[in-house]
């Protein structure tokens, strides 16, 4: 039903040439659900809403804009969480909210890849099922709901604190020693966009090409720190990671202590994170 | 007796000066910090701290001006926010807290440096080495068990 | 020092010592270097145009294209301009530091096929490196070639190459040298603006003549439209590309313009060769 | 047709393991990897395909190539390291032995030869496992493979009833293993079931379709990230850098170290001086499949897909390269 609607909101948008290009998803001949760009009126049939619409749009958003010039409108559809990072986007300077035409689309949870009836771990604990900034909102009337299935979030968390240092050292270095050092976790983040990595200097000053197991732990603590207040939660970078590295619980982790040491949430609002401004009045800590 | 490898990052415009008041003072402070002179307390980004601990280092301390004193009027604030949040980060990862320390010393505390520091190396000497490294890095470091670790050698 | 004998690890390069390095302008030096275990590697292998990888130990290595096939005693000279690491590293280094050397690398200019024709040279910046080999060699064998016109750019005079070498250029017979910068200092008399202008003005012939052209690639690109326009045909004219490159003897992909590897079939290349690429060059 | 049984080979592995590193599929937080195995019951014996591919166990993500002992007064050592481990590799699929074919042809036919790759490859014995069913994501039969390949295999075991059919293939496969406990049966094999097959484009469809705006399409959604080439198993492109490992008192230690890198990484062509020939990700997705499908065999001989689907498997954005293969042949659908 979801699907019918923003098809024919496509359609318009693109015969009144409001916009030049819808980002939404389609099918793979596969069957497949993935990230798909629009420019005519009668390719909207392609579009598709459905229970696998899983990526993060809004990382397309910054160079769709840049390929238009400096005139054309995007249309991009997005989910509420997925609006997190478009707020954090904009309130970075780094897109042009004007040029963004939002297809707000009401979410009940998307799927995991391999496991088609569990919704994925960051839906089952969403309670924010209407998107946070619209420009169309596509309202979920009936969409079909997937049982939430209890969400094993304890097993991960309780039984880690009571870990000793050492133990958690070698827990993540058990899982870093797997890393590939892909990048897909960097690449497929909206707000993880350096024009050259931190990471990625040829002159190895912080990482070198080698991937001794050591460099892998910098490279994740260094992301995630430079994420720290502004990762949405979108947990993409654990959805494409090859080798279920549980990158996001760093992510998760880091949003707490935001949360905890500033009262700050990343992309509610269009407010920069604490780390990138100047302590106020009741910030003042150390 | 365990000597900690304890990398300290003064800030020049009160933290260094502070430090050389305490050594002019004949305040006595421990011989294994190491310091390293910045421009300011904000200067020292996450990257370096984690870099420090991968070269073998045991204990982190920054030191930087009071707020509301930086020669850069903003960059202790920056500090200040950032080191909560990289010591929950590491603790996460298996660093004790304890480990890293930020404090304000201005150029006229040389007193307070040297207690400070003192301070801040019994605690690292209460921990011990810090288990951090997998391999050592030139130096006899203890390592984190590797055949737990690594499945792969080589 | 090396424990294997060289040939079969092809990744093993010659420990090669640094004889002499002298400044050819800002950001370019001259580092002569002689191969101490080269077992006898000496440099008549080195054919014009060819380039070997020199490694700055502790921080990589790099391709650059050989600057002369004439030393009395058997070293190799090369022109490196400070851009990346491995020049930074390579420019901190004194007489009598050590580099690595792997190389002949690549084809060569076909110099058979240059002879008895009027040749033109064209030179733009560090890209003239690998020419002055070439101006070397007709020097050597001057009868074996007709007319030579050697066209020389640079942004400014300070980064002209080789300019110790033009008296003896001019004095090469039947040659003549015309110089061009961007920018002009004070003492610039000569002519002034792209290569390309300097191109027009001179105007070489076309007939029995055949052309290289070396520099960035913009400028390649450029120089060889006019030169097309002149009428020189596409097997007459020469170019060597720059490509990023990691190993040099074909094995690591990177270099690969269409199905073509730098490294290996080139750098030398003619028009008429990359005319039918795949891929552009540029 | 020899047959043994699950238990014999069992002990068989146990006490070959001593003189052998034995490298098999593991399972490791729902991820099965080819890693070498502590223990025997780690092995994993009913899986589809791995996520990484043994392309690993010959030309590692990283390896140190030489030793630099630099003092700067012009006595700079360089001491080679040349691996010596001999391995066993256990289970290898059919598609992955076709893709150790491929980098035969680059890493040693092609002159000069790679030292590092011969000395890993003349040490290790390939024990491959045909394939009972194909995945949803393999074509190996499209591009000259099949489930039950032999090709690059010293030894084949096909699964039967408890046990397995052995198929000594190699000089070294029989030598290694002329005292496996087998018993002769004559026993007929039906060939696993053969999927319907893909269009391969050939060389004048990949030059007429070079400049077509299907790239632009197809490469619209790629996020150049590099877990296509990381996990395929004849990508083969890298990167050589010294890294310093130590150092006291004017002299430094470091080490040459070889290590992957993909064309689809955004810095892969950029040149000293910033120019950067391939700069959008449609001239970086367009340069991947035709290097498999025709730069490839022109430099090599041999086309550089085996069709084991794995880039299909990881794409976080589900490019497909059946998809683009079909498209060039058929046009845009």
């Amino acid at each position: 039903m979801q699907t019918k609607l923003l098809q024919e909101h496509a359609q318009m948008l693109l015969d009144t040439a409001q916009v030049e290009c819808v980002i939404g998803y389609s099918l793979s001949p596969r069957g497949l659900t993935r990230p798909m760009f629009i420019y005519r009126g009668e390719d909207v049939e392609q579009l598709v809403w459905n229970q696998h619409s899983s990526h993060n749009l809004a990382k397309y958003l910054r160079e769709k804009i840049v390929d238009l010039g400096d005139t054309g409108k995007v249309a991009v559809v997005l989910k509420p969480c997925d609006t997190k990072s478009l707020n954090v986007l904009v309130a970075e300077h780094k897109i042009d909210r004007l040029r963004v035409h939002v297809i707000g689309m009401a979410c009940s949870g998307v799927v995991k890849d391999n496991n088609q009836e569990r919704l994925q771990d960051r839906c089952v604990e969403c309670e924010m099922k209407q998107p946070l900034v619209y420009d169309y909102l596509i309202a979920a009337e009936h969409t079909p709901e997937v049982s939430p299935g209890e969400f094993d979030q304890d097993s991960w968390q309780t039984e880690f604190e009571d870990y000793s240092s050492e133990q958690k050292a070698e827990f993540w270095l058990a899982h870093f020693d797997r890393c590939l050092r892909c990048y897909a976790c960097r690449q497929v983040c909206p707000v993880c966009d350096c024009p050259t990595c931190l990471f990625e200097r040829d002159d190895s000053l912080w990482v070198g090409p080698g991937s001794s197991i050591q460099e892998k732990r910098m490279f994740h603590l260094g992301r995630a720190y430079h994420l720290a207040g502004r990762c949405t939660g979108c947990n993409e970078c654990e959805r494409v990671c090859p080798v279920n590295i549980p990158i996001s619980k760093i992510n998760q982790k880091l949003a707490q202590v935001i949360e905890g040491e500033f009262g700050f949430r990343a992309g509610i609002e269009a407010v920069p994170s604490p780390l990138l401004t100047v302590v106020s009045g009741k910030e003042y800590g150390g | 007796m365990f000597e900690p490898k304890i990398i300290a990052f003064l800030c020049t415009w009160c933290s260094y000066t502070g430090a050389d008041l305490a050594g002019t003072s004949r305040k006595s402070s421990p011989w294994n910090i190491r310091a390293i002179r910045t421009p300011c307390s904000g200067r020292v980004s996450p990257e370096i701290i984690i870099k420090a601990f991968d070269e073998g280092a045991d204990g982190v301390i920054v030191l930087g001006c009071h707020i509301g004193e930086c020669h850069y009027d903003s960059g202790n604030h920056r500090t200040a926010k950032r080191i909560p949040v990289l010591k929950s980060l590491m603790e996460l990862v298996g660093l004790e807290p304890e480990r890293i320390r930020l404090d304000w010393v201005s150029a006229s505390e040389g007193d307070k440096f040297s207690k400070v520091v003192t301070e801040f190396n019994e605690t690292i000497q209460a921990l011990g080495p810090a288990k951090w490294l997998t391999k050592g890095v030139g130096v006899d470091v203890p390592v984190l068990d590797e055949t737990k670790v690594l499945q792969r050698e080589g | 020092m090396i424990t294997r004998n060289l040939n079969d690890n092809c990744w093993l390069p010659h420990l090669g010592k640094i004889s002499s390095i002298d400044n050819l302008g800002p950001e370019i030096k001259l580092l002569r270097v002689h191969l101490a275990n080269g077992n006898g590697h000496s440099n008549e292998e080195f054919q014009p145009g060819q380039f070997a990888f020199i490694s700055a130990f502790g921080v990589g290595e790099a391709p650059f294209g050989i600057a002369s096939i004439l030393t009395d005693d058997g070293s190799l000279e090369f022109a490196i301009q400070r851009l990346g690491n491995v020049t930074t590293a390579l420019h901190e280094l004194a007489v009598g530091d050590l580099i690595g050397v792997r190389g002949p690398l690549g084809n060569s200019f076909p110099m058979e096929k240059l002879e008895d024709k009027n040749l033109v040279v064209i030179g733009g910046g560090i890209g003239g490196a690998p020419l002055r080999p070439v101006i070397q060699y007709v020097n050597n064998n001057r009868n074996k070639f007709g007319e030579l016109t050697i066209l020389w750019a640079a942004r400014s005079p300070s980064h002209l190459m080789f300019r110790e070498d033009y008296e003896s250029w001019r004095n090469i017979p039947n040659t003549n040298l015309h110089l061009t910068v961007d920018q002009p200092d004070d003492e610039w008399d000569g002519h002034v603006g792209l290569i390309t202008e300097l191109l027009d003005q001179v105007n070489p012939s076309s007939k029995n003549a055949i052309a290289i052209t070396c520099g960035p690639p913009v400028m390649i690109f450029y120089a060889d439209k006019l030169l097309s326009e002149l009428g020189f045909s596409p097997d007459n004219r020469y170019v060597t590309l720059e490509a990023r490159m990691h190993c040099g003897i074909g094995k690591c992909g990177r270099c690969n313009i269409g199905e073509k590897l730098v490294c290996v079939d080139g750098p030398v290349f003619s028009m008429d060769e990359v005319e039918n690429f795949l891929e552009g060059y540029f | 047709m020899n047959y043994i049984r699950q238990e014999d080979l069992h002990n068989w592995l146990a006490d070959i393991g001593e003189e052998y590193r034995l490298t098999a599929p593991v399972e490791k937080d729902g991820v099965i990897l080819y890693e070498p195995i502590q223990s025997l019951d780690e092995i994993v014996w009913d899986f589809e395909k791995p996520v990484n591919s043994i392309k690993e166990i010959f030309f590692p993500q990283t390896e140190i190539l030489m030793e630099l002992q630099i003092s700067g007064n012009g006595s700079d050592e360089i001491k080679e390291v040349i691996p010596t481990e001999k391995n066993i590799l256990l289970n290898v699929r059919p598609c992955d032995a076709h893709g150790l074919n491929c980098l035969d042809a680059m890493f040693l036919d092609d002159s000069p030869p790679d030292v590092y790759y011969a000395a890993r490859r003349q040490n290790s014995v390939v024990m491959g496992l045909s394939c009972s069913h194909m995945g949803e994501s393999c074509f190996c039969t499209s591009v000259g493979g099949s489930p039950g390949d032999t090709v690059g295999m010293d030894v084949m075991l096909s699964k039967y009833e408890e046990g397995f059919l052995v198929e000594l293939l190699t000089p070294i496969g029989e030598a290694l293993f002329s005292d496996l406990p087998v018993t002769e049966q004559v026993i007929e094999v039906e060939s696993p079931f053969e999927k319907g097959l893909f269009p391969v484009p050939n060389e004048e469809i990949l030059k007429k379709s070079f400049d077509s705006e299907l790239w632009g399409m197809q490469a619209e959604r790629c996020i150049s990230c590099r877990i296509c080439a990381y996990v395929c198993p004849t990508c083969r492109c890298f990167d050589i850098r010294d890294e310093v490992v130590g150092g006291s008192n004017g002299t430094k230690q470091a080490n040459r170290i070889r290590c992957w890198d993909s064309c689809a990484s955004e810095a892969y062509r950029r040149i000293a001086g910033g120019h950067n020939p391939r700069a959008s990700k449609i001239e970086r997705l367009r340069n991947r499949v035709l290097c498999k499908l025709y730069y490839y065999p022109q430099q090599y001989g041999m086309l550089s897909c085996v069709g084991c689907g794995r880039c299909i498997d990881a794409c976080p954005v589900g490019m497909d390269i059946t998809e683009i293969m079909s498209v060039l042949v058929e046009g845009p659908a």
